[in-house]
């Protein structure tokens, strides 16, 4: 059989061609591989412009090409560019090759010489390759219009609700009995310092009352099934013990039972709650959750406090946790970070002296509706303090802790700085390494602060003691660190510190990320599908991810990424159908000998035998097109789409070179 | 031609075997000068000394006591956030001016190193009154004194010997040291 | 009976003597066999690192090769000695370059050393082989209401980086609790006592062992107990400097955790090297008398 | 001026999966980390896809080395498939040493999406284990290997 082959090698400005000496590669080509079917080869700048687009198409017109191979990008990038390329010009799309000549080659390498001889080897074997590709038409499935959502903070919210606006369902499911998430814990949000459950509740009203929104609070994901258009995600219900058609939220419940516990969820070990609660008084769902761990009943068999007092006899103490399946088209993650456990560093005394806070301890004391009122005071719950140290970086910027900076904490410790002069008019200081103020309005806050007089010290702090060395530093919390700006290493004393603790990953994170089949950075952050150009998908269709599961960020930045998800998400909705790579197994009926070794090879369960005729078959919509059965099937009787061991085997022959010599070429050319 | 080794480069070179990461890779958090409980007694903070290092000013730095000041307590190196072995350094910036001869005058650690290494050198074993007469000159008359007066209570007490110790494979022990550094025959 | 490759080290022989004396004595009331490594030599404490990285991995290399020898743990009263074996046989583990310098050198003295000796401090030797039930056991008049500042210092516990256990130890408050004294918590139980330039910075040194007993006394503790010749000398024989350089008054006893257990498990002061220290520890031996008589009763 | 004689540059073949290990390649890409240029990628869906013939192939055509790699056990996109091509190599390593390949020319290699600088660095060190065994004296360069020992092999 003989082809028309295209071969066009892309400058990628000087990507590629700085290193690759790209007229010579396809010079090369047009020469040497003419007798392997290349009729034209050529380079150009930017293949992936229009220009280049047109220059190919042109070509498949006037020189009616069947085969076409781009030297350029990672396929990963540019590979339906130019598909759609070859499709405009009535060429099956699946006809062309994308081969790599810049992430694998002319970004990796220095040596010109070497450089040029691997493009050549990677353009002959993506023409080698090509010959054996066949015309394929896309596989269609259908896209379920539903969502799920998961994790209620800001992030989710705001996908939830761009999504269920549009007019789509939403599921959106909450590990906590309220939705919510970090931001409701806070008092005033930087750098505006508008208060955060102000801005908040309204949209946890809406999501609330949402018809388009099923809310799934106290609630996880437990297995998730299916591709990209077609998800069954089962979630398991844990019992609320109340039943939510007959409660009223009236509060009578909380209010009679006996059973205090100290809140470590939301108030952050602060301050109490009852055995049956609402996280707080905002909360949405407004229904209560009993404790069980907690609940006297649960412990002791008696109590039931509740269940007397109840006007609508809402309380079940027998409720059993529920699994429910949903349908879903999309997926987006938004489950959040957790706070840097300070006790991971003992020089700075948390856990130990009394008066060193965290961030998120701190945020309640300053809250309203916090155990305080409101009022910045000392453990003791009286006592405002004369001096207050807030230090920054702690557990970021640190390789002992994490590495990264968690981009929150410079503009969250100023807010503190500002909240603790206007309420109390102490002498404040921040310890800092650098001041990071990089978003709209936030140097200008950073301004405001040193008009207040914040006093500001560069330096890492290392340790926080109670120990004395002079009078003055009696009774006091002292902070030890080198003022980096004038070479000193100074002993602070204050009243209280605050310790500005970082963001890191959820600690089941990995766990998370295995149940919906995306994969997580070193720092166990979820990975976008490409940090700049797409950083709200991840490498598995169908699922997104949006707030600080990405990684560290504020809330405008969580919001934008929620609404961006949705976006995405409406975007395939309304597509109501997507097409699929047809990279697909397919079993040779007359080869199959019915040894039924590759039924146990597949995952997903997508190879069935007919035990009448005895030969196994493919279901082409639950296979995903691994292709370890074709390698497996000991009578050659499988093919895999796309990946077929023609076109793989003579890949490698072209990669050696061997379609043009009889002997393998070398690297040095 | 060959082209001089820059101070800086010299120092990484003194410090190939260190354990910890590069010193271009301080942040200059000041963490270690922080922590570093002799710091009062140095010219120049670690983290400056790390700064002037990287600025190659190799006479401001041999010209520094810090160095010669760290009392090897390893804080600074479990606590640096960016994992560099300070502790180390500063050994690296002591063999650095031995070997060069060059440091702040009235310093006694620079004899000391060399008294203490001669006299395992020549003995096998560490022996306290050999020491004194190494670093005493360079004593003020009042520490002399205090000296004395400590020595006197712990030979009292039993504590300070009279007599030096030696090992028994003495020579065996010094062929072993010829291997890596030069030295004359034991007196 | 437990057998150990016991390296004392110099500071043992001389200013360390009750150390040594107490080390043995309460291992052998504990059933622990220190076996002194034949004709060791000194591991230069901090002195060699100035002069040569190598020469300092050799010398202690030495004495581990000895101990590889016997086939037991190496076990170091001294932390310096510790630290300075614990790294060079770790570093010489990971880095075979090194090794084989090392090697080159040990060769002139018939050894090779691999680094497949465990190397222990003694107090972690009685606390995790011998064990804390066992030390109980064999107490007969427990400190009870002694006040004691465990002091851990720097070389045992860095430049390792494990950091919880490095910046807040608590085996040594276990240890003493056990013997029935009571720890006290205090910030400095880590800090420098500068015992690496009490003759090379003699004003640096004093400083910070200041620090240290400003710091022990100031939480009322009747004694410090250390795990260090250095340290121990440190705070103990420059008290009366300091005194004199800061106008303080300081007069607290300084002792090897050695002794206090020896004490507590009635061994007779003598054996232990108690009375030697400059500082009365007169108030020591009293206490522990009164605690055998209250406990006789 | 005198010719310097060349250094032995070996070729290796490398079978990436598409998710996690050509993943990989891509970011030591687009982070411009440095690698020797004697690697040649072949991207495959999965490296469970990677039947053993493709490795026999490679040599056969003068291959002086073979790298697979794929994504770290337990993330493997399709559920457990690199399971399999790691059983493979396994096997393939034993059929390769009674063929007379030294072991040391076959790799399996696991690498995250994240892993651009191990990746460049696990194929630098690769290269230059490969240039210490020297060229590959087996079949004669471009003879094609017969299909009756590929069936062999596979069945």
């Amino acid at each position: 059989m003989s082809e028309r082959i295209g071969v066009y090698i892309c400058h990628c400005g000087t990507n590629i061609a700085g290193i690759v000496d790209v007229a010579d590669v396809s010079k090369w080509a047009g020469e040497k591989l003419a007798d392997k079917d290349v009729v034209v080869a050529r380079d150009y700048k930017f293949m992936c412009s229009s220009l280049g687009q047109e220059l190919i198409q042109k070509d498949i017109k006037e020189q009616k090409l069947t085969r076409v191979v781009v030297a350029a990008c990672s396929p990963h990038l540019h590979e339906k560019t130019f598909r759609n390329a070859c499709k405009g010009a009535d060429l099956n799309p699946y006809l062309c090759e994308l081969v790599s000549i810049r992430e694998q080659d002319s970004w990796v390498h220095t040596d010109k010489a070497a450089a040029t001889l691997k493009a050549k080897a990677i353009v002959s074997g993506g023409v080698a390759r090509v010959m054996h590709h066949e015309a394929l038409e896309p596989l269609r499935v259908p896209i379920h219009p539903a969502t799920l959502v998961v994790g209620g903070g800001i992030a989710g919210i705001q996908a939830a609700l761009e999504i269920a606006d549009a007019g789509f369902h939403v599921y959106l499911v909450e590990r906590e009995p309220s939705i919510g998430g970090h931001m409701a814990q806070f008092d005033k949000t930087f750098p505006t310092l508008d208060c955060s459950a102000c801005i908040l509740t309204p949209k946890m009203v809406d999501v609330g009352n949402h018809p388009n929104i099923t809310l799934l609070t106290w609630s996880e994901v437990m297995k998730v099934d299916g591709f990209v258009g077609n998800f069954a995600v089962t979630i398991k219900k844990k019992p609320r013990y109340i039943k939510i058609e007959d409660c009223t939220g009236c509060g009578i419940c909380w209010e009679k039972c006996p059973k205090k516990v100290v809140d470590n969820v939301f108030e952050a070990g602060m301050g109490n709650r009852k055995a049956v609660y609402v996280p707080f008084p905002q909360a949405v769902p407004k229904y209560p959750v009993i404790d069980d761990v907690n609940c006297t009943y649960y412990l002791k068999g008696t109590c039931k406090a509740c269940e007397k007092f109840c006007p609508t006899n809402a309380i079940d103490f027998n409720q059993k946790p529920e699994e429910i399946t949903v349908e879903v088209g999309n997926i987006i993650l938004a489950t959040g970070y957790d706070l840097f456990d300070a006790r991971r560093i003992p020089q700075y005394g948390y856990g130990k002296l009394a008066n060193v806070f965290t961030s998120l301890e701190f945020e309640r004391l300053c809250n309203a509706a916090g155990p305080t009122g409101g009022n910045i005071v000392m453990r003791d719950g009286k006592t405002p303090p004369k001096t207050v140290g807030i230090v920054h970086c702690v557990g970021s910027r640190d390789k002992n802790y994490n590495g990264y900076c968690s981009a929150i904490c410079c503009m969250q410790s100023l807010k503190f700085a500002h909240l603790v002069r206007e309420r109390t008019g102490a002498e404040v200081y921040n310890f800092y390494i650098d001041i990071r103020t990089p978003s709209k309005g936030y140097e200008e806050f950073y301004q405001r602060l040193l008009e207040e007089g914040t006093r500001f010290v560069r330096g890492k702090v290392a340790e926080i003691t109670s120990m004395a060395r002079i009078p003055e530093e009696e009774g006091k919390l002292i902070i030890q660190v080198e003022d980096t700006l004038i070479g000193k290493q100074r002993r602070i004393p204050v009243d209280m510190v605050v310790l500005s603790a970082g963001m890191q990953a959820r600690q089941d994170s990995k766990e998370v990320a295995k149940l919906f089949g995306i994969s997580c950075s070193a720092d166990n952050w979820y990975i976008e599908r490409h940090p700049k150009l797409d950083p709200v998908a991840t490498m598995t269709e169908g699922i997104y991810i949006a707030g600080c599961v990405q990684g560290p960020k504020d809330i405008p930045a969580s919001v934008s990424q929620g609404a961006a998800a949705a976006a995405r998400v409406l975007g395939k909705i309304q597509q109501k159908e997507i097409s699929l790579e047809p990279v697909r197994a397919s079993i040779n009926q007359e080869q199959c000998s019915g040894c039924r070794i590759c039924n146990n090879l597949c995952p997903f369960n997508a190879i069935l035998f007919h035990e009448d005729t005895m030969v196994s078959e493919v279901n082409l919509a639950l296979c995903q097109g691994c292709g370890t059965c074709v390698a497996g099937c000991p009578a050659g009787a499988i093919s895999g789409t796309g990946f077929s061991n023609e076109q793989i085997l003579s890949q490698i022959d072209g990669l050696l070179m061997l379609n043009l010599s009889r002997t393998a070429v070398p690297v040095e050319s | 031609m060959v082209d001089e080794l820059s101070f800086s480069n010299e120092i990484a070179n003194h410090m190939y075997a260190s354990h910890g990461e590069p010193i271009t890779n301080c942040l200059q958090c000041g963490m270690c000068s922080g922590t570093c409980p002799a710091v009062e007694f140095m010219d120049h903070t670690p983290r400056q000394i790390i700064g002037m290092i990287r600025a190659d000013l190799k006479e401001e730095v041999l010209a520094s006591n810090t160095y010669w000041t760290c009392a090897s307590c390893f804080h600074c190196t479990v606590r640096c956030p960016a994992e560099i072995d300070i502790a180390d350094m500063m050994y690296a910036l002591k063999r650095y001016s031995m070997w060069k001869g060059q440091f702040k005058d009235g310093l006694i650690g620079p004899d000391f190193s060399e008294a203490f290494v001669k006299m395992i050198v020549n003995s096998g074993r560490s022996f306290e009154p050999l020491l004194a007469a190494t670093y005493l000159p360079k004593f003020s008359a009042r520490d002399i004194i205090q000296e004395g007066l400590m020595a006197t209570g712990l030979v009292l007490s039993g504590k300070m010997p009279l007599l030096p110790k030696k090992i028994k494979g003495l020579k065996k022990f010094q062929q072993m040291v010829r291997r890596i550094i030069p030295i004359g025959d034991p007196s | 009976m437990k057998q150990y490759a016991y390296y004392p080290g110099c500071s043992l022989e001389s200013l360390g003597k009750s150390y040594n004396d107490s080390a043995l004595a309460v291992a052998k009331a504990l059933d622990v066999e220190l076996k002194e490594i034949e004709d060791w030599n000194c591991c230069g404490a901090t002195a060699y690192f100035p002069v040569d990285e190598l020469l300092a991995y050799t010398l202690t290399a030495r004495n581990l090769a000895k101990a590889e020898k016997t086939g037991l743990d190496f076990v170091a009263p001294c932390s310096a000695c510790y630290k300075n074996a614990y790294f060079t046989n770790s570093y010489l583990q990971k880095d075979a370059d090194l090794a084989d310098h090392i090697n080159y050198a040990l060769e002139a003295d018939k050894l090779h050393v691999s680094g497949t000796a465990k190397v222990r401090h003694l107090i972690d030797v009685f606390i995790n082989d011998v064990g804390l039930e066992e030390i109980k056991a064999k107490v007969t008049n427990p400190l009870s209401g002694l006040h004691i500042a465990p002091y851990y210092g720097c070389q045992i516990l860095r430049p390792r980086k494990d950091h919880e256990d490095v910046e807040n130890p608590t085996y040594f408050e276990a240890l003493l609790a056990a013997i029935g004294a009571e720890p006290i918590d205090y910030a400095s139980k880590a800090r420098c006592c500068g015992g690496s330039l009490i003759i090379t910075n003699r004003r640096a040194a004093l400083d910070m062992v200041r620090i240290l007993l400003l710091d022990a006394i100031n939480h009322n503790a009747d004694v410090i107990a250390t795990t260090c010749p250095m340290c121990n000398v440190n705070l103990e024989v420059y008290q009366d400097q300091v005194n004199r350089e800061f106008g303080t008054h300081y007069s607290i006893p300084v002792m090897y955790f050695t002794q206090l257990m020896g004490l507590a498990m009635g061994i007779i002061p003598g054996h232990l090297g108690v009375g030697k220290q400059q500082l009365g520890t007169g108030s020591m031996l009293a206490f522990a008398q009164n605690a055998k008589q209250e406990t006789n009763q | 001026m005198t010719e310097e004689p060349k250094p032995f540059e070996p070729v290796i073949i490398g079978f990436t999966c598409n998710w996690c290990s050509y993943r990989a390649a891509d970011m030591a890409g687009t982070a411009r980390m440095k690698y020797a240029p004697n690697i040649r990628l072949i991207r495959l869906m999965c490296s469970g896809r990677l039947d053993p013939t493709f490795v026999f192939k490679a040599f056969a055509g003068g291959a002086d080395a073979v790298l697979i790699s794929g994504c770290h056990p337990g993330d493997c996109h399709y559920v457990e498939q690199n399971y399999k091509a790691m059983r493979r190599f396994h096997l393939l390593k034993r059929v390769l040493v009674q063929m007379g390949i030294e072991p040391g020319r076959l790799k399996l290699l696991w690498a995250s999406a994240a892993e651009g600088a191990i990746f460049a660095a696990e194929i630098n060190k690769f290269t230059e284990e490969v240039r210490a065994l020297g060229p590959l004296n087996w079949a004669q360069p471009g003879e094609q290997v017969s299909t009756p020992i590929m069936e062999e092999v596979t069945a």
